[in-house]
């Protein structure tokens, strides 16, 4: 019995080793059709687009729209007719936002034989895999990772995002608290992760060097914690006039709430992570009155509505972090294999910084860094349960 | 001293759920020598309950209290569901295995537990709704110490007392005790030890679940993810007062709320962990079983 | 009242009891004499339900109780004073006493025989709010018993009750012994190694080796049996 | 020092209760000594301060060293005391019983090896030589004990008699000096008991150490030993040949009780 | 048979009940709207009903008596079998290392990275088996000395350029104190509590990293490592990919090489009777503190050079590498594949680091069957997949064997 045991185990490890080795199964799009699904295509007829970032695990939030976006734009490109003739295929993998998991999942890509790849979602996972990317000559483009490394450092050459660098978001951040709402003492609060602390690095840095701001407070939270109260203590303690907060919008809004519950009378400052709508949701009434940076509002922007609704009519429900950028580079991606009239990872890269493209974020090509002109930020402030841009 | 009273009483709030949960470990702990890494699923679990029957009820239009009370009955009854479960599927069949067994059982069935949750509901934080009314007596100090906070501190405390009398009085808590201390000489009495283990995991899981509603309902937001870091922290807790005496667990409880409380105000939050942590490291070097642990006498 | 028959016990993969049978009538002292690691406390927990035998069969009062859990054997009156007493050190004497008359229901009773093991252990009585674990060798012998004794068994068995005890005590405690068999016709399976000892206050002995039952027969034939005397008694 | 072991003034307490209560005792080298007493005496409190697994209360214990010279082992953690020549068995058996009879005789060796992380890793000539050697002498006293044949089992599956034995093995392995037995006749049926008996004065005679042994088997302790020690209720009540104790009243009264006439 | 039937709906029932909330209900709290899902509660239904006559049909297997005495289980007799047999197992090696050597010829660098990182597992899980198989000390922080053995390459590599092969052993190394610097107090403790202790430190050593910025880089983690150089030749993605492969082929041999060496000598024996019988142990001369120590410290080293190798093959590393979750894996492991069992060990890692790899096309129901997979391991075959074997001496011909 207990070799029958064992054989089981090890037979279900057979199987599936044997269905990783049909990705293409695997794959495709959801929402392809079926023939083209059947349709054993040779890797001539097909364009591959990777996609990868946390799409499990406590991340998959950030990941997931992602998918989605990608498999709107491909489902509207493949209709049409496709990319140079031919049909556009979507290589999903995830990398549960892991360094080491997104070495693997890039190099599952670089087998696939992706001409590009659209993600990582994190940034910590994006730094990991450009390595791999850049030996195989694959462009990749992220809708979310924000380190300003990414570009800054000229390292990743074949790097592209559809989001500004937190740099510039806590430069505006400092901005406005300096010379919008005329602060003196500011606290900074951080979550302690990689895009948090470093936008509170940055932040900070900012206002060191401006001298304007005096930072009464710098300090790291932890994310999950059972009770946040001390640290609220401890800012009301401080005399901060602002708390400037780089992290996600779940510790946002509970620090938020105990705020108002102290009754304390500081603005609270946040970044991109906060300006979702679920953190009005979660934070409720204690939300009104809180500013975030996000980019540059878009609600007008027709790609957006359209990009937006088909999200709704698919699944009933309003897209999550980040699908507008990602939807955005898809299009970049897409745009440029366009105007490149090829996949070639030169011409590619190089349609990419010369090719204007509209996109739900505006029209946008990309510097020599790979960070997108046209993506900015703007200040939002909740205003009777809606962000609504102040700048 | 505004500021340290402040302080102490974050701390008091944050030990009382510490305790709530370290109670179950310590029960199960002394009395099946496990630690049971799923427990903090179970008071996700609890919490995740208590959302969904709150929402439930709050679109159907009851009242805040009535919503409250029968939220916190389901959290409880099904946390208990929960916990007596998991005890018959991943710890029965494994009382005499060896003993590293039903720990990666239970770290199997934690990781689980959260996967399940996650598929069935969502990743995403979810908003908790606030049951809790805002008591206007409460009103002059609520800037140091809000309603919500009472309820948690005064509920930890009624349902410590309530659990020591159990204990203490009642027939199945004296067999809960015998159980503890010698397995084979309550069978031998006639006590059926299975009953008593599946009691046991049923109040661990209840007291849990009555941490989840009143930390969801003061932080008020939840997701799959919250029953780790409270679990582990809980656990820390029950070690530091002795692993396995319930007074340990809630002195233990309070240790670790406070220091982190303090740590935060006085220091910097940067580490608040790594004093939550270092503290225990240094207890145990000092008194390797806990602050009421019973030191093993050896025998040879 | 008790009937073993036939029974098998393994420990792993290690047989301890080999067709073991034994006969216990009502009102009898009986008591299973042999080396350490004979066997005779695994004949014990046999009876008790804590060690299943693989095959064979326990009746007790004509029911078939092997397979039975332990608090169902227990129910049916039988008390079980195990090997090394077993106190629960961190309850008190009270605390221990009440759990004896666990499965009991009828409270009233249940305080006449408190009486009742006080007045046969007065010493438990001076001592009754003191936590097990901090009497001594024999008060502890004395407690294991009066614990049983407060499930009002039909049948009691003692496992080496005069283990580590001094021989002043040992004497006390085969008096209660007695006491509790005759006054209240409680039938006792007594298992020893100190055979000489047992086989004063039994009627009838069994001798077990290796996990078998190598001799039966009345205490007083045992008592001056060569091959007992020359293998148990050390003479 | 003449004496192989002496003990003077021993007192244990293990919170308010006092365990052992200054006992005297030496052991000569070759000497076989009992040391009996009724159970709860304190005897394997003794056994287990001489042995360094309880730190007395008061008191020393000293061993003379291969120079002649005494030296005090109170406070020493037990593996050194066995490294001074003190090998030692245990009431309730206690081997490694996942390990094959060999590496239980072999742990008994542990002490007199010098094989480090290098050797074990690299496995050079010297710790090959040196694994060889140790595996060989341990298979000798396995010869000695009769047990070779088991050498490969699982030190679990050995029958009850022969785990007793081989108890013996692993202490004889550490080679000790002086050899302490607690109670190595527990559990054996008589024939068993006769044999270790032999058993046990074959070893004084051949590897020519001393035997102290804690024992209630009577028969064995008079046919054994060549002085006796008495301990009740922690105190050393009496001493001298088998004959003096046999005879001594305060001994009879003490541990065979009065009415016990076995 | 009605009784069976009977059980198992209860069952599901029972089930039934117990998912409702959390399988049917699903509540949008901002649009106020519920979602029934019933047809989860029939799914659930029929799903225990079947999973409850499998369940109780396996549990039955597991509990009934061993007919033979001398039942021997297969995995045991295989490995007796090939001790006695040289040949077989000299046979059974070639091959299975002419597979290892083969392997990135027929499979691309997907595959081979996954192997790689299987590779890797393997032997940290080998590491870990001599502190938690060997010298059943329980460690759950074990990760803490491979985050030390990677920030070592990493903050090495990036400022002073020190090379992979040269901080190899300083990682290794300095994981060692470290496992000496924690193994020191946490001697006394018994099982829990150093499980517990040892958790503390894997996390205190994770959230200095995340806190300490001028040291660590924080949470951002340190980027732009260098890969490990192969006598200086250029490799390309690819080769580059395939040459860490067989350097941790290599390394995998040397570990087990190594590991199985340690194991049957006298310090291995010393581990052994510790786990077995710690104050008989001391008793029979065996210092525990020194024999505890070396336990921690050699596990440790084992994770620290994985650690750099770690560093050296993601170019990047951050502390969310080094969670809780990555030690319960490396443990699982080990237990999983049978407490102190190098074979066992070796498939443990497999199962662990594959299962979940190729059950990517599953994406999201990866982890639950994970876990759930886990949970049934323990609860049918508890002393893991490969049962513990130990090595026989035969003394006729004594000096062979052991001299081989």
């Amino acid at each position: 019995m207990k070799k029958l045991l064992l054989f089981a185990v090890l037979a279900a490890m057979f199987v599936f080793a044997g269905c990783s080795q049909k990705p293409k199964e695997e794959a495709k799009p959801a929402e392809a059709p079926a023939a083209e699904a059947a349709a054993p295509a040779a890797t001539g007829d097909v364009i591959k687009i990777g996609v990868a970032g946390a799409h499990s695990g406590d991340l998959a939030s950030y990941g997931l729209p992602s998918v989605k976006a990608a498999e709107f734009v491909v489902k509207s490109i493949n209709d049409k007719g496709g990319l140079l003739g031919k049909k556009v295929e979507l290589v999903v993998v995830d990398d549960v936002c892991k360094p080491e998991v997104a070495v693997s999942s890039a190099n599952k890509l670089v087998s696939e034989h992706v001409v590009a790849v659209l993600g990582h979602i994190c940034s910590g996972a994006t730094k990991a895999a450009m390595g791999t990317y850049l030996a195989a000559k694959i462009p990749v483009m992220s809708p979310s990772a924000t380190s300003p490394e990414l570009t800054k450092s000229g390292e990743y050459p074949n790097f592209f995002r559809t989001i500004a660098p937190d740099d510039s978001q806590a430069r505006l951040e400092i901005d406005y608290i300096t010379n919008v709402l005329k602060l003196k003492k500011i606290a900074i609060i951080h979550d302690k992760g990689d895009y948090g602390k470093g936008l509170a690095e940055f932040a900070k840095g900012f206002a060191e060097a401006d001298k304007k701001l005096e930072i009464v407070l710098y300090e790291g939270i932890t994310p999950g914690a059972v009770d946040y109260s001390a640290i609220v203590q401890k800012i009301k303690q401080s005399g901060a006039e602002a708390v400037l907060y780089g992290g996600y919008h779940p510790e946002a809004a509970k620090i938020v709430t105990l705020l108002a519950k102290k009754k304390m009378n500081v603005k609270f400052v946040s970044d991109d992570g906060v300006k979702d709508d679920t953190f009005i949701k979660v934070a409720g009434q204690y939300a009104e009155g809180v500013y975030a940076t996000g980019p540059k509002d878009v609600s007008k922007n027709p790609l957006a509505i359209e990009a937006t609704k088909k999200h709704k009519d698919a699944y009933g429900e309003d897209p999550g972090a980040f699908y507008l950028n990602a939807y955005t580079a898809m299009l970049a991606i897409t745009n440029a294999i366009e105007k490149a009239g090829s996949t070639d990872y030169d011409k590619l890269t190089n349609a990419l910084r010369t090719e204007d493209v509209e996109t739900p974020i505006g029209k946008i090509k990309f510097d020599e860094k790979g960070d997108a002109i046209g993506a900015e930020f703007s200040v939002y402030q909740v205003k009777n349960g809606v962000y609504v841009e102040v700048q | 001293m505004d500021y340290f009273l402040e302080l102490f009483l974050g701390g008091l709030t944050r030990g009382s759920i510490y305790a709530l949960i370290a109670l179950g470990y310590t029960m199960v702990y002394g009395i099946v020598q496990l630690i049971n890494f799923a427990h903090g699923e179970i008071y996700m679990i609890g919490a995740f309950t208590a959302l969904i029957i709150a929402s439930v009820l709050t679109i159907l239009g009851l009242n805040s209290i009535a919503i409250l009370v029968i939220a916190t009955a389901a959290a409880i009854v099904y946390s208990s569901a929960y916990g007596y479960t998991v005890e018959k599927i991943a710890y029965k069949p494994l009382r005499n295995a060896p003993r590293l067994s039903p720990l990666i059982s239970a770290i199997g069935m934690s990781i689980f537990l959260q996967n399940y949750v996650l598929l069935a509901q969502t990743s995403d934080f979810l908003p908790f709704p606030r049951l809790i009314p805002e008591f206007a007596f409460m009103e002059p100090v609520s800037h140091i110490f809000s309603s919500a906070e009472l309820v948690i501190v005064s509920t930890t405390m009624i349902v410590m007392v309530l659990l020591t009398l159990f204990i203490k009085f009642t027939n199945i808590g004296k067999a809960m005790r015998a159980t503890a201390q010698d397995k084979t000489m309550a069978l031998l009495i006639g006590i059926d030890v299975d009953r008593v283990i599946s009691v046991t995991f049923i109040i661990g899981s209840s007291l849990a679940a009555l941490g989840g509603v009143l930390i969801a309902n003061h932080i008020g937001q939840i997701n799959f993810y919250i029953g780790f870091i409270a679990g582990i922290k809980a656990f820390t807790a029950a070690v530091l007062g002795g692993i396995g005496s319930i007074p340990g667990a809630v002195l233990g409880a309070l240790i670790l709320g406070w220091t982190e409380s303090f740590a935060t105000g006085y220091v910097s939050s940067d580490y608040e962990d790594v004093f939550a942590f270092a503290l225990l490291v240094l207890i145990l070097i000092f008194r390797p079983a806990g602050l009421l642990g019973k030191a093993e006498t050896k025998k040879v | 009242m008790l009937e073993i028959s036939n029974i098998n016990a393994f420990y792993g993969n290690i047989q301890a009891l080999h067709n073991v049978s034994i006969n216990i009538k009502q009102g009898e002292i009986i008591t299973l004499i042999g080396a350490n690691g004979a066997g005779k406390t695994t004949t014990l927990m046999s009876i008790s339900g804590i060690v299943n035998p693989k095959s064979g069969e326990i009746r007790f009062n004509g029911e078939v109780i092997s397979g039975k859990k332990p608090d169902k054997i227990v129910q049916m009156g039988l008390a079980h004073v195990p090997e090394g007493r077993h106190i629960f050190p961190y309850l008190t004497v009270m605390e221990n006493l009440d759990l004896g008359a666990y499965l009991r229901k009828d409270k009233e009773n249940v305080k006449k025989d408190l009486e009742h093991v006080f007045d046969l252990f007065p010493r438990l009585r001076e001592r009754k709010n003191q936590q097990g674990g901090t009497l001594s060798g024999g008060e502890q012998q004395m407690l294991a018993i009066s614990r049983a004794l407060m499930a009002r068994p039909k049948m009691l068995l003692l496992d080496e009750p005069s283990l580590g005890l001094a021989p002043l005590i040992v004497k006390q405690i085969f008096d209660i012994i007695k006491r509790i068999n005759q006054e209240d016709g409680t039938t006792i399976f007594l298992v020893e190694q100190n055979a000489n000892l047992a086989l004063k206050v039994a009627h009838r002995g069994y001798v077990m080796e290796n996990g078998h039952i190598t001799l039966e027969d009345d205490a007083q034939k045992l008592l001056v049996n060569e091959e007992v005397k020359k293998a148990y008694l050390g003479i | 020092m003449e004496n192989i072991l002496e003990v003077k003034g021993l007192t244990m307490d293990f919170g308010g209760l006092r365990a052992v209560d200054s006992v005297d005792l030496y052991v000569k080298p070759k000497e076989i000594v009992a040391l009996i007493g009724p159970n709860g005496a304190g005897k394997t409190t003794f056994f287990n301060c001489v042995t360094g697994i309880y730190t007395p209360t008061k008191g020393d214990i000293l061993v003379s060293s291969n120079n002649g010279s005494a030296v005090r082992i109170n406070g020493f953690k037990p593996n050194r005391v066995t490294e001074r020549g003190l090998g030692r068995t245990f009431q309730n058996i206690r081997l490694f019983p996942n390990m094959t009879v060999l590496e239980n005789v072999m742990i008994g060796k542990h002490c007199r090896l010098s094989a480090k992380i290098f050797g074990a890793l690299f496995r050079d000539k010297k710790t090959r030589a040196e694994e060889l050697k140790a595996a060989q002498e341990c298979y000798t006293i396995l010869e000695k004990l009769g047990l070779e044949k088991a050498c490969d089992e699982l030190a679990s599956n050995l029958p009850y008699g022969d785990q007793r034995k081989l108890e013996i093995a692993r202490a004889l392995a550490t080679e000790p000096k002086m050899l302490l037995l607690d109670e190595p006749a527990a559990g054996m049926n008589p024939q068993e008991t006769v044999e270790l008996t032999h058993l046990i004065r074959r070893i004084r005679d051949t590897e020519q150490i001393a035997i102290l042994l804690i024992e209630h088997d009577m028969k064995l302790v008079m046919n054994l030993s060549e002085r006796i020690y008495v301990m009740d209720h922690g105190q050393k009540i009496a001493d001298g040949t088998p004959m003096e104790i046999r005879n001594n009243p305060e001994v009879i009264k003490a541990y065979l009780g009065e009415d016990i006439d076995a | 048979m009605a009784q069976e039937i009977l059980k198992s709906l209860k069952a599901a029932l029972w089930f039934m009940f117990l998912t409702f909330p959390i399988m049917v209900i699903k509540v949008n709290t901002v649009y106020k709207t519920i979602e029934w899902r019933w047809m989860n509660m029939i799914f659930i239904g029929v799903g225990i009903f079947v999973g409850s006559f499998i369940w109780r049909w396996l549990l039955n297997r597991k509990d009934r008596p061993v007919a033979k005495k001398d039942f021997v289980p297969v995995s045991t007799r295989v490995q007796a079998y090939l001790a006695e047999n040289p040949m077989a197992k000299r046979a059974l090696q070639g091959v299975l290392l002419a597979a290892l050597l083969c392997f990135p010829i027929f499979m691309d660098a997907y595959q081979i990275n996954i192997f790689t990182v299987a590779l890797m597992y393997i032997v940290l899980g080998l590491g870990l088996n001599i502190v938690v198989g060997l010298a059943g000390l329980l460690d759950l922080g074990y990760v803490a000395f491979y985050a030390v053995g990677a920030y070592t390459y990493a903050l090495l590599n990036t400022t002073f350029g020190l090379s992979f092969w040269l901080v190899l052993p300083i990682g290794g190394a300095l994981a060692a104190i470290f496992g000496i610097l924690l193994g020191f107090p946490v001697l006394r403790l018994r099982g829990d509590y150093l499980a517990i202790v040892t958790l503390g430190f894997g996390e205190i050593i994770r959230l200095v990293l995340e806190n300490w910025n001028d040291f660590s880089h924080g949470p951002s983690g340190i980027a732009g490592i260098d890969k490990p150089d192969f006598f200086g030749l250029e490799l390309n993605l690819n080769q580059m990919t395939d040459a860490i492969y067989y350097m941790m082929v290599a390394f995998t041999i040397i570990t087990i090489f190594f590991v199985g060496r340690l194991q049957n000598s006298r310090i291995g024996r010393a581990w052994l009777a510790l786990r077995e019988d710690e104050i008989a142990c001391q008793a029979m001369g065996v210092g525990r503190t020194r024999t505890k120590l070396m336990a921690f410290a050699l596990g440790a080293t084992w994770a620290g050079l994985m650690g750099v190798v770690f560093a050296a093959k993601t170019t990047f590393i951050n502390p969310a590498s080094f969670t809780f979750l990555e030690s319960a894996i490396i443990l699982s492991i080990v237990v999983l594949g049978g407490m102190g069992s190098i074979p066992g060990v070796i498939l443990g890692a497999l199962i662990m680091i594959l299962l979940p790899e190729y059950m990517r096309s599953f994406s999201e129901y990866r982890m639950i069957v994970f876990g759930g997979a886990m949970v049934l391991m323990m609860v049918f075959r508890p002393q893991g997949l490969v049962s513990n074997f130990r090595r026989k001496y035969s003394f006729h011909g004594v000096d062979e064997r052991l001299g081989g």
